[in-house]
């Protein structure tokens, strides 16, 4: 469009979400420059013309002037009526759903999106997306409080624990743009981050197909997408080096030093326990921050990264 | 307002008074309560006499009544806000599952 | 310069030019502080407000296990004390020390009585397991009666309000024993009774939170 | 024009006859507040609200060093997109206690309880605010949550923002949260009692002839932020009490794991620091319209307007509050109408504006460092302003919530606002607080190093905010990094604008030239005393026959007092503010002879 302040937003990739939103960000940039332009350049024309020519300068007595008190009152107070209609007819448009709009489910918990689609396929970090057509994510958080925003979407909203939080957008274009996470949530809050993924529509639906049903394969291949599902990665590392938790490798076996000053011999039941319950036995040098899976994970799952973790050295 | 050592003093029997008138609604409000009143009559009642007593104690014991005005202002306007705060704050948790409203 | 002169009587501070300057902003600046006080206890009440509107029928179940009479009971106390304070201004106001005094000691007599009582309620609501936060863990026939999922924050809200009045209630004992003392030295007379009026209007406050908490906690049936 | 004797023509008001006479102050004063009592015991045992002031001001001046120190270390980190030289947890920690400490130690009572205890009694002609003791508790009050707050840095830390938001904040294992929670409660009540006591002082301890329609507008500002402190800062304190007892009891009332609401502390939260803002920002309104006049030499353009606003701004900054939480989930009901609300706080502060610039038509205009720093401050607050429109509209809000954007934004308003103004009224009062003058050509350098700086440091913010970049990131995505470096330069170059300040200050106060009673030749009471004042502010008991602006009016009739001795009972009443309109009378016989 090539208005004065586009250079200060990201390119546009959600027309029908974010072309409100633009308009009335320019409209208030321009008519603020005007305003603010009036009001500094008076001041330094007033310095400069009034400029003191001696301490016994006379000045008039002017106390007041009420058409000038109304003008000035009454000029910003319209305009400020137009930027809340149009904000508010942008801010409707944001959370009224097209009735046709494809549903993915999303989680948030500390420091990953999860993602899950209407036929059992699940990614992590990824939201993949046909082009064309309006996405409705609902979204949830597992812990604590975390906020999803697409920049090139113009959108956001909080994902709360105790209820279900939406947005909506329709890209336009196939490619890549960034989601972040814009509500503090912990140590790893700015590494919180994911990708919106949009596909042409038969290529996107050839991806759903792939990977419907979750995990496959033998137990350790399906611990091992589920490690990586389940987002451990973020804060345990398969290569030895030091993350927000210990590591997953050579761990099978060995002992472990814990914080209270014990230690025990990681096997099953620890790996278990640690799974569900991770507050009850902490290990030496790091924080409690994990978030419990009880219930949140099945028995077999557990099994089957018990399995994986066996196989890292 | 204020002149001199103009304090007023409450008399004894005037004291005892709001004091007895207070005990007083305080049985009542308890028996109201007792009645059973079907659901937003009983919570109404309840507060009606809340609010009565609540006026005898700052008129009367608290000197309301003779005292400036201001300070019955000042009364008034913590029980504004205060009522501000919560009817604002309902706006949000009453309304939450609604559909967006439009003009 | 001089700033005492001979009509500056002891008790009025040096930048106050008289007595009932004095007397009027110290009374001003506690109707202030009241008003702080009040949004205080607004924050609790917001809190009650939006949850009771959220669960009315928590409110109702959980509001039986309170005791009807031993709450009413306290607002009787309160509202005695509270006439006590009244009449112990009063005393001062006509210079009558030994009115004062009685009337003091038996405004914190029954402050005391309210604690009582209140640490009574409390005892017994803690051995049926009716506790704060973490400590909730009900018996199985409080269970059985108040089996609503978000029964411990009713309890939550309840603690809190009756434990942040009751604080006041003791930082009122504690004033009142102050007053006494000084009034026993003789301090307080019909020209300076200032502490005794602004006390008594910290001590009407907290009786009115009460009169608005004993039905809100307890009447509700 | 010496003396006069006025009859009273109105019995009722007037008890006797007011003798008033001219009372100029000494160029060199002999006795001061600063010679009355010595020693670290007398300064930190004195009931002084000179004293109590600049005390107040020293710490303010330290936490804003310390906080200071940390926003440069933090604007260091982020020179490089990935770890620079701190690790994740200790930035964490740091924005949180840059921001806590800002807010609560500095903003909140920089203006009010520094500079207004100073110069508010001052400036109401009175010898000290209603309750000295009371100051002197408030000012421990102050030093003993600040000490609650380092010892939670002893316990773990906390590195929850300085907002606190739960659950996050509720299920923190950290010892470090109950601590500064404990701290922010303390430092409430300091906040408290400076209010209630501000208040009471403008009720009550007005010198004769100050009515309302001359209350200088300092004096307004201060009474409507005063206002604010005692309605919402009780809010804070409860919010901040169920969060520790969520934390250590888990009582539940926030937690949603345990059936609260989150979205509610947020509106506790809310309830207080959207007026807190206000608390921040109002009082540096005061300021600007005591310096504008001065420095124009003329009378304030729109006297009620501007009085009137404040008021206005205070009331309506209590209904505002749910701007903050546009994405958090608030209904849509409320969500419309706190926006709606929201652009009526822009009106009166936009009137503020165009008054002040309206003042300096015609007038006499002196650049003076307070006068430069006046002139900025309206430069940074417009922007400020202008682009909390911005965020106020909902859409454009949803996408600029939480990112540089908003970061920015409130660093306009609260430093290139607050804290420019406090600057203003540092180097406006600084003659009349120490007697010395401070070196005009360098304070006109710090000035520019501020002004570049800030601008070099923030503008840069807008734009990736806008772009997407969101708040309270460690890391950023390499997009960012040419921004973030602009923006870390920018921080240097306000930090030696900030040392040079230290430097002259410093130096001022042991070699420099005597002010002299009233250097600006200001109209206001606070100048018609000797620099620095007497312990009981003035010689006499001032009586004012003129409003504080009026500039054309001749200075001795700014200079009267009690002819007769303080302390005689009876004729005290005229120190009340009924009695206001019999000294009016009193004077305009004066004039006339």
């Amino acid at each position: 469009m090539g208005r004065l302040f586009d250079f200060m937003l990201p390119e546009n990739k959600s027309p029908l979400t974010a072309d409100s939103t633009d308009g009335l960000f320019n409209f208030i940039n321009e008519a603020s420059l005007v305003i603010f332009l009036g009001v500094v350049l008076a001041m330094i024309y007033f310095a400069i013309r009034y400029k003191r020519k001696s301490e016994d300068d006379k000045t008039p007595v002017i106390t007041h002037n009420n058409t000038l008190e109304i003008t000035w009152s009454v000029i910003p107070l319209l305009l400020t009526f137009i930027v809340f209609g149009w904000g508010y007819s942008g801010w409707l448009n944001l959370k009224t759903v097209p009735d046709d709009a494809y549903e993915i489910h999303v989680t948030g918990f500390k420091w990953n999106w999860s993602v899950s689609y209407d036929n059992g396929a699940q990614t992590i970090n990824e939201i993949h997306v046909p082009k064309g057509q309006p996405i409705k994510l609902v979204m949830q958080s597992r812990d604590v409080l975390h906020s999803f925003f697409v920049p090139e979407y113009r959108v956001k909203h909080d994902v709360l624990p105790n209820r279900y939080t939406y947005v909506w957008f329709q890209a336009e274009e196939t490619g890549e743009s960034q989601v972040f996470c814009t509500e503090y949530c912990g140590t790893s809050h700015s590494n919180m981050l994911a990708k919106v993924i949009v596909h042409e529509p038969e290529e996107f639906q050839a991806w759903l197909d792939e990977n419907g049903g979750g995990p496959s394969g033998s137990p350790v291949e399906q611990g091992e997408q589920l490690v990586s599902l389940q987002g451990c990665q973020t804060c345990h590392s398969v290569d030895g080096s030091e993350l927000i938790g210990p590591s997953f490798k050579g761990i099978w076996g060995r002992d472990r030093n814990l914080a209270d000053g014990s230690s025990v011999t990681v096997d099953e039941n620890y790996i278990r326990e640690s799974i569900l319950y991770p507050g009850e036995k902490i290990a030496e040098g790091y924080q409690n921050v994990m978030t419990p899976y009880e219930g949140r994970i099945s028995d077999e799952e557990i099994t089957n990264i018990i399995e994986y973790l066996k196989t890292i050295d | 307002m204020s002149e001199h050592h103009g304090h007023h003093i409450a008399s004894a029997k005037q004291l005892w008074g709001i004091g007895i008138a207070l005990l007083i609604l305080t049985v009542l409000t308890v028996t109201v309560a007792g009645l059973g009143l079907p659901s937003p009559f009983d919570i109404l009642s309840a507060m009606a006499i809340a609010l009565t007593k609540a006026f005898l104690v700052a008129a009367f014991f608290m000197g309301l009544y003779w005292d400036t005005k201001f300070n019955s202002m000042l009364l008034i306007g913590a029980l504004a806000f205060f009522i501000l705060m919560v009817s604002i704050t309902l706006l949000d948790t009453l309304y939450r599952d609604d559909v967006v409203p439009s003009f | 310069m001089a700033n005492h002169s001979a009509t500056h009587p002891k008790h009025v501070h040096h930048h106050f030019v008289n007595s009932n300057q004095q007397f009027e902003s110290a009374k001003l600046g506690m109707w202030v502080f009241l008003v702080n006080e009040i949004l205080f206890f607004g924050g609790l009440f917001c809190a009650y407000i939006v949850f009771r509107a959220w669960y009315p029928e928590l409110f109702t179940q959980a509001a039986l296990e309170l005791n009807t009479f031993w709450g009413a009971v306290n607002t009787v106390v309160l509202i005695g004390s509270s006439l006590t304070v009244a009449m112990a201004i009063r005393s001062a106001q006509n210079n009558q020390k030994r009115g004062l005094e009685i009337n003091l000691l038996i405004t914190i007599l029954l402050a005391c009585v309210f604690l009582v009582i209140k640490y009574f309620e409390y005892e017994h609501k803690l051995h049926l397991g009716i506790a704060p936060g973490s400590f909730w863990n009900p018996t199985p026939e409080i269970a059985a009666v108040l089996d609503h999922p978000k029964a411990n924050i009713f309890f939550g809200i309840y603690y809190m309000m009756t434990a942040v009045h009751g604080l006041h209630v003791i930082i009122g004992i504690a004033l009142m024993v102050w007053l006494y003392l000084r009034a026993r030295k003789g301090h307080f007379n019909s020209e300076y009774y200032t502490p005794v009026e602004i006390t008594g209007l910290y001590w009407h406050l907290v009786d009115l939170i009460w009169i608005f908490l004993f039905p809100l906690l307890y009447l509700i049936e | 024009m010496a003396s006069a004797s006025p009859t009273a023509n109105n019995a009722a008001t007037t008890p006797t006859k007011l003798k008033v006479k001219r009372f100029p102050p000494a160029q060199t004063p002999t006795n001061t507040y600063l010679t009355d009592e010595k020693g670290v015991w007398a300064w930190l045992t004195t009931v002084d609200h000179k004293k109590i002031g600049l005390m107040y001001l020293g710490a303010v001046a330290f936490f804003f060093a310390l906080a200071g120190f940390l926003a440069i270390a933090l604007r260091t980190e982020l020179w490089t997109p990935a770890k620079t030289f701190i690790e994740a947890d200790t930035y964490n920690q740091l924005f949180t206690l840059h921001g806590a400490m800002m807010v609560f130690f500095v903003l909140v009572p920089s203006i009010p309880a520094a500079l207004g205890n100073f110069i508010l009694p001052m400036q109401l002609g009175a010898k000290d605010v209603a309750f000295p003791r009371l100051n002197l508790a408030s000012f421990y009050i102050y030093v003993f949550g600040a000490i609650f707050t380092f010892l939670s840095l002893a316990n773990n830390g906390f590195d929850t923002g300085w907002t606190f938001y739960t659950p996050y904040s509720s299920d923190s294992n950290s010892a470090g949260i109950i601590w500064v929670t404990l701290g922010v409660f303390i430092l409430g009540f300091s906040s408290i009692l400076t209010g209630t006591n501000f208040i009471t002082t403008i009720h009550k301890l007005r010198a004769p002839g100050i009515s309302w329609d001359r209350l200088p507008l300092n004096v307004w500002a201060l009474y409507a932020t005063s206002i604010i402190q005692v309605l919402a800062t009780p809010v804070l304190a409860i919010t901040i009490l169920l969060l520790a007892m969520e934390n250590i009891l888990d009582i539940g009332i926030f937690d949603p794991a345990l059936g609260g609401d989150p979205v509610l502390y947020q509106h506790f939260f809310w309830f207080y620091s959207h007026p807190a803002v206000y608390i921040m920002i109002v009082p540096g309104f005061g300021i600007i319209s005591e310096v504008i006049t001065t420095f124009s030499k003329k009378t304030i353009f729109g006297y009620w307007a501007i009085a009137l606003s404040s008021l206005a701004i205070a009331f309506i900054g209590f209904l505002v509050w749910g701007h903050h939480m546009f994405t958090s989930g608030q209904s849509a009901v409320a969500t419309t109408i706190f926006s709606f609300l929201t652009f009526l706080v822009g009106i009166p502060t936009g009137i503020k504006i165009f008054n002040w610039v309206a003042t300096l038509y015609r007038g006499s205009i002196s650049m003076k460092t307070p006068m430069l720093y006046v002139f900025i401050f309206i430069f940074l607050f417009s922007i400020g302003g202008f682009t909390g429109i911005m965020l106020g509209a909902l859409s454009v809000d949803i996408h600029l919530h939480d990112t540089y954007y908003v970061v920015a934004h409130f660093h306009y308003v609260m430093m290139g606002g607050t804290l420019i103004a406090l600057l203003a009224g540092l180097h406006y009062w600084w003659p009349k607080m120490t007697g010395k003058m401070y070196n005009e050509p360098l304070a006109k350098i710090a000035a520019g190093f501020i002004f570049v700086g800030f601008n070099v440091t923030f503008l840069p913010q807008f734009i990736m905010g806008a772009q997407g970049m969101p708040r309270r990131y460690y890391n950023y995505i390499d997009q960012f990094t040419p921004f973030h470096q602009t923006s870390t330069i920018g921080s240097y170059i306000l930090a030696v604008g900030f040392l040079i300040i230290l430097y002259y200050l410093a130096h001022s106060l042991f070699k420099g030239k005597q002010a002299g009673p009233n250097p600006w030749n200001s109209r206001g009471l606070e100048w018609q005393s000797t620099s620095p004042p007497d312990f009981h502010n003035f010689s006499h008991t001032p009586v004012v026959i003129h409003g504080p602006y009026d500039y054309h009016q001749p200075m001795e009739e700014f200079q009267l007092g009690l002819a007769v001795e303080h302390g005689h009972g009876e004729e005290h009443a005229a120190a009340d503010a009924t009695s206001s309109e019999a000294v009016e009378t009193a004077t305009s016989e004066t004039t006339e002879a």
